[in-house]
């Protein structure tokens, strides 16, 4: 019963710090990649404004869309985006920490993806259909590394403890691997923490990744036919995913908190959690989304799937074999 | 507790996440909501852009064989002996069997 | 009364029931549908009533002509000789499926072949093929298991070549003629290698005789080989596509669940046959091999497909995988007690979950597949589009079949596939992976169909679909959902049991042969 | 040796019937290697149940005790009109796929594949 309120106010709470954090963090990004560029760029406020404007706009349906599939899955996969964060730990333990696990939390991660696609292909325009196939032809490639990252971590984690929930997050989140593992395991982690890094700009299709909306080549891909509030329920729910992915990458490889430091009544050690789990959160998205996109350009897509398929995949299997290594030695 | 599968390492209830996702959806469609009314477009706002190109309405629709080309294009040389190894021919299906066949004996015959 | 007869009852109703539709056709084609809808939910309210005696009562046997399976013949010589039927959990969980298939399949037909011509003998043979997938889960008996096998084989293949019009029919059914036959008499050449060394054909005491000589190895190799080629392992799998895509919608759905039959055939022969003499190590590594190898080349080959049945049909190999994995890792640390209760356990119970969920999903996609092809008479993706524009019903059950196959949640193909990915990993870690990435291929090819079929500007004419079919797809929609949402019931109540018999063939043993 | 004679003849035509499922591309041959290995099977299943000097199982009033063992001649029966039926079947599969194809070369029977 408890378990229940819990999950109505928590509901609330993720869609709240998941729409506000990922838009701030989106202002954030856009900041500090003009800065790279030497160029003041927008203020940091400027993707709230972006989505008002949006929702002024007129919701146009293309005379070829099947409507029903068209306007439905901009709301599904913000809804099905927030619901992740129901899962993942953000600097406290996750609101359903006991109903759900990492390989849900991974197959939760599709569903965004996956109405975005099917929004692109409804839209009945070739370049939208060129832009979603991309992006369907992107998740498959990078599945397989991210697959080992997570089948490695919780596999040498179960070498060690032989807890019934050893795939929930809470459970990764409060047994941090690096302290339990040799040389080889460390370097192993490494290995795997930098193939995640390299799934995750993948995974939210940032530059040199973003086959998939390509303005300059696609006109804008698989939103191209998408304006109004249903573009906006995109943006929105690209800017959520980013938190998402951010906070998969520290629950898995920097979990630590700093609340243990200081002697502070409860409630301020989850704000201090949670504040420094906002600190980690920016760290990755500035090293995996805003300095490589900054630093590289747009890549082909066979580029990306062969890419992702032979050097990513091999260095995954490396990362799991020292992982492995490190159990024997 | 109802509807709570446990794997042996994992959890799993769908009946959370439904009504997690109940909530979400509310609030997501109110938010929705406050946007600007759907209009279904017609004549040439509703035509998808194509840069300018006329088209029938055949041929926008991009076919099945053409989707996932970067896949297949980047998989080619896994894919090229694969598809080689379909013959579709009677005599090759039952060469499979009898490779199968040997190769399980030999292995069988080894335990 | 009838619950003394039950598994007899549940063979034989259909089999009679086959020979007497051509009869009932001469009256009246409607009078027919209602006969054969009528006889096989007859059959399973039979197979649900057995069902609860098997799980409350234990291993049901059923001697053909005699009380018990422990009399003595005249000369005093003390063996089961009678023809056996012997039901447990697995062949009761078998059972269902294939119960549930058939009816939805008769139901979907009604409408589906309303204009073809023959359907008396359409429904003798799909009568006749249930009856005989229920004998190959019930049979004690090994060279019954042969009869029921080239019963549904010959049921099978008369379905598959149905439609004498097309040419490909006839040579799909040609190949999986060949194919099941030659299958069916290398498992004939083996249970005649084990008669000659032991002296028996009945599964449980030959069980309890086998010494694991050369013999037995080659006996083993035959019936592993035979058995996996009808399930649909690869590389044995190239009938598979050719059979499902050129097979009437419903009755691919049939198919489905006898390849499920054979596949029980197969685990059946590693776990209760051999399963007790021999170290299940390589065995259950052969297994797992011929697994990961149908899911990974399936699925690929599906992404490819152009056809809608065929990019099924290689799912239909791909999924296959999924339980060969699971049962296949369950057989390997078989004689390991501790490896056995921490995963190997859990992952047959995912394997043999995902039997069942992947015979409903599956099903509906083949229906929904059969609904395009009655509604627009094309086959081939490149010429479909838009069809959700008229027929959303259809989407929608395609959105929903494609969910679960491909294991999104909350569906129940993403409950069985979560308890193979997090009991298999400790088994050995890269087979999760393959499984997890064999599922996102899955994904992708479904996105595949319903772009190309189902949305787009509207090309083509469609009709509207009948509402048998709907009825049909819908019942499999809620099936699929009810699953997905309680899967822990499912699990606990049949899942479990059928696991827990293919591990304890002490049992199976003991309840022919008495105390073993 | 000699009494092997029966299984090593068995083995032969198993092999046989392999080699020309494997080899031939006539559709009718095929067919036939398919009765080859089926009669291979029913020879062993039959030479199981063999004793010499038995009179067969049918003479219930027969001067002499032994007889051949019934079992394998029951399952051998069943057998060969199993192997008749999918014969029948098969063999008319083949008489459509000529009428629709014009040829019934295996190789070029394959409008299904990949």
């Amino acid at each position: 019963m408890i378990l229940v309120l819990k999950s109505v106010i928590g509901a609330c709470l993720v869609a709240f710090i998941g729409i506000v954090f990922g838009l701030l963090y989106k202002g954030i990004d856009r900041k500090l990649h003009a800065h790279m560029q030497m160029r003041v760029g927008p203020p940091v406020t400027q993707p709230f404004k972006d989505v008002r404007k949006l929702f002024l706009k007129e919701n146009l349906v293309p005379e070829n869309a099947v409507d029903w599939v068209f306007n439905l899955m901009p709301v599904i996969s913000l809804v099905s985006v927030i619901s992740i964060l129901l899962y993942v730990p953000m600097g406290v333990d996750p609101i359903l920490s006991t109903k759900g696990d990492l390989i849900l939390v991974l197959y939760l991660l599709m569903l965004p993806a996956v109405c975005m696609i099917l929004g692109g292909f409804a839209s009945s325009s070739p370049y939208a259909t060129v832009g979603a196939q991309r992006e369907m032809v992107m998740m498959i490639s990078y599945e397989f590394p991210l697959a080992v990252t997570i089948i490695a971590i919780v596999w040498r984690l179960s070498k060690i403890y032989s807890a019934s929930n050893i795939f929930t997050l809470q459970f990764i989140a409060a047994h941090p691997l690096w302290n339990n593992v040799g040389v080889f395991g460390v370097i192993g982690l490494a290995i795997l923490l930098a193939v995640l890094l390299i799934v995750t700009p993948i995974e939210l299709s940032k530059i040199p990744f973003d086959v998939p909306e390509a303005e300059t080549e696609i006109a804008g891909g698989l939103l191209a036919e998408y304006s109004g509030k249903n573009l906006g329920m995109f943006y929105i729910s690209d800017a959520v995913k980013t938190v998402v992915m951010a906070s998969i990458v520290v629950a898995l490889f920097f979990p630590y908190n700093i609340s243990q430091y200081f002697s502070f009544p409860q409630y301020v050690d989850y704000v201090i959690d949670f504040a420094f789990f906002l600190f980690k959160a920016f760290v990755v998205i500035f090293v995996s989304v805003t300095v490589v996109r900054t630093s590289f350009a747009r890549l082909k897509i066979d580029q990306i799937a062969h890419m992702l398929w032979v050097p990513v995949t091999i260095t995954s299997i490396i990362g799991l074999l020292l992982l492995y290594l490190d159990t024997v030695f | 507790m109802i509807g709570t599968l446990e794997t042996g390492y994992g959890v799993w209830s769908a009946l959370y996440w439904l009504l997690g996702l109940v909530v979400l959806f509310i609030i997501v469609y109110f938010i929705y909501s406050l946007g600007g009314k759907t209009v279904k477009a017609s004549g040439d706002k509703g035509k998808p852009f194509l840069s300018g190109n006329e088209m029938e309405k055949e041929k926008i629709h991009v076919k099945a064989s053409n989707i996932y080309w970067g896949f297949t294009e980047a998989l080619k040389s896994y894919y090229t002996p694969l598809k080689g190894g379909h013959t579709g021919n009677i005599n090759d299906y039952v060469s499979w069997f009898v490779v199968v066949l040997a190769i399980v004996l030999i292995l069988a015959g080894g335990l | 009364m009838i619950n003394e007869h039950l598994p007899a009852l549940i063979i034989g109703i259909p089999l009679l029931a086959a020979f007497a539709t051509p009869l009932i056709s001469k009256i009246n084609d409607k009078l027919r549908n209602i006969f054969v809808i009528g006889i096989l939910g007859a059959t399973l309210c039979l197979v649900i009533s057995l069902a609860f005696n098997v799980f409350n009562n234990g291993i049901f046997v059923y001697v053909m002509g005699a009380k018990s399976p422990g009399l003595t013949l005249p000369s005093g010589y003390k063996m089961p000789v009678r023809i056996i039927l012997e039901v447990d959990g697995m062949s009761i969980f078998m059972a269902i499926i294939t119960s549930i298939v058939s009816l939805l399949g008769a139901i979907y037909s009604w409408a589906f072949m309303h204009k073809e011509t023959g359907k008396d003998k359409y429904y003798t043979l799909l009568l006749i093929l249930a009856a005989g997938m229920f004998g190959m889960e019930f049979t004690g008996d090994m060279f019954n298991f042969f009869v029921f096998l080239e019963i549904t084989s010959i049921a099978a293949c008369g379905l598959v070549g149905f439609r004498i019009n097309r040419g490909e029919s006839s040579e799909a059914a040609f190949k999986t003629m060949v194919m099941y036959t030659l299958g069916a008499l290398f498992v004939l050449f083996a249970i005649g290698i084990l008669y000659g060394e032991y002296d028996a054909l009945n599964i449980a005491t030959l069980a309890s005789r086998i010494r694991y000589t050369m013999l037995d190895k080659i006996a083993l190799g035959l019936l592993v080989t035979g058995l996996a080629m009808k399930a649909g392992a690869v590389p044995m799998h190239m009938w598979v596509p050719d059979a499902y895509a050129e097979a009437p919608a419903p009755i691919t759905m049939i198919l489905v669940a006898n390849s499920q039959a054979s596949l029980y055939g197969l685990f059946r022969v590693c776990f209760t046959l051999y399963g007790l003499t021999i170290s299940t190590y390589t065995l259950g590594w052969i297994i797992i091999i011929l697994g990961v190898l149908s899911m990974f080349i399936g699925v690929t080959m599906a992404l490819i497909q152009k056809k809608i049945k065929r990019l099924m049909a290689y799912h239909a190999i791909s999924q296959t995988g999924y339980m060969l994995l699971g049962v296949g890792v369950g057989l390997a640390v078989l004689s390991d007690a501790n490896a056995l209760n921490t995963y190997g356990l859990k992952a047959m119970e995912g394997g043999i979950f995902h039997i069942m969920n992947h015979a409903m999903y599956k099903g509906l996609l083949f229906l929904t597949a059969g609904a395009v092809i009655y509604a627009t008479g094309k086959r081939n993706l490149n010429e479909l589009g838009g069809l959700a524009h008229k027929m959303k019903f259809t989407a929608i059950f395609f959105i929903i079949g494609a969910a679960a196959i491909a294991g999104l949640p909350p569906f129940n193909g993403f409950a069985s596939k979560l308890i193979i990915y997090e009991s298999v990993y400790k088994f050995n870690p890269m087979l999760s992976v393959i499984a997890m990435l064999v599922s996102i291929l899955t994904l992708a090819s479904f996105v595949k169909v319903f772009q190309s079929a189902f949305l787009g500007p509207e090309i083509i004419e469609v009709k509207k679909e009948p509402k048998s079919m709907i009825f049909a797809m819908l019942c499999l929609s809620v099936i699929i959902i009810a699953f997905g949402l309680f899967p822990d019931i499912v699990v606990d109540k049949i899942v479990a049991p059928a696991a827990n018999a293919l591990v304890n063939s002490m049992q199976y043993i003991a309840a022919i042969l008495g105390g073993a | 040796m000699i009494d092997n004679l029966p299984f090593i003849a068995c083995a032969i035509l198993v092999i046989l019937g392999l080699y020309t499922l494997t080899f031939k591309r006539n559709l009718i041959k095929i067919v036939i290697g398919l009765n080859l290995v089926e009669s291979g099977v029913n020879l062993f299943l039959i030479t199981l149940g063999y004793k010499s000097n038995a009179v067969a199982p049918i003479y219930t009033m027969a001067a002499k005790e032994e007889m051949v063992l019934p079992t394998p001649q029951a399952l051998t029966l069943t057998s060969i009109v199993i192997g008749l039926a999918t014969t029948a079947l098969i063999l008319s599969f083949t008489i459509l796929i000529y009428k629709h194809y014009k040829t019934i070369d295996a190789s070029k029977v394959r409008r299904l594949r990949e």
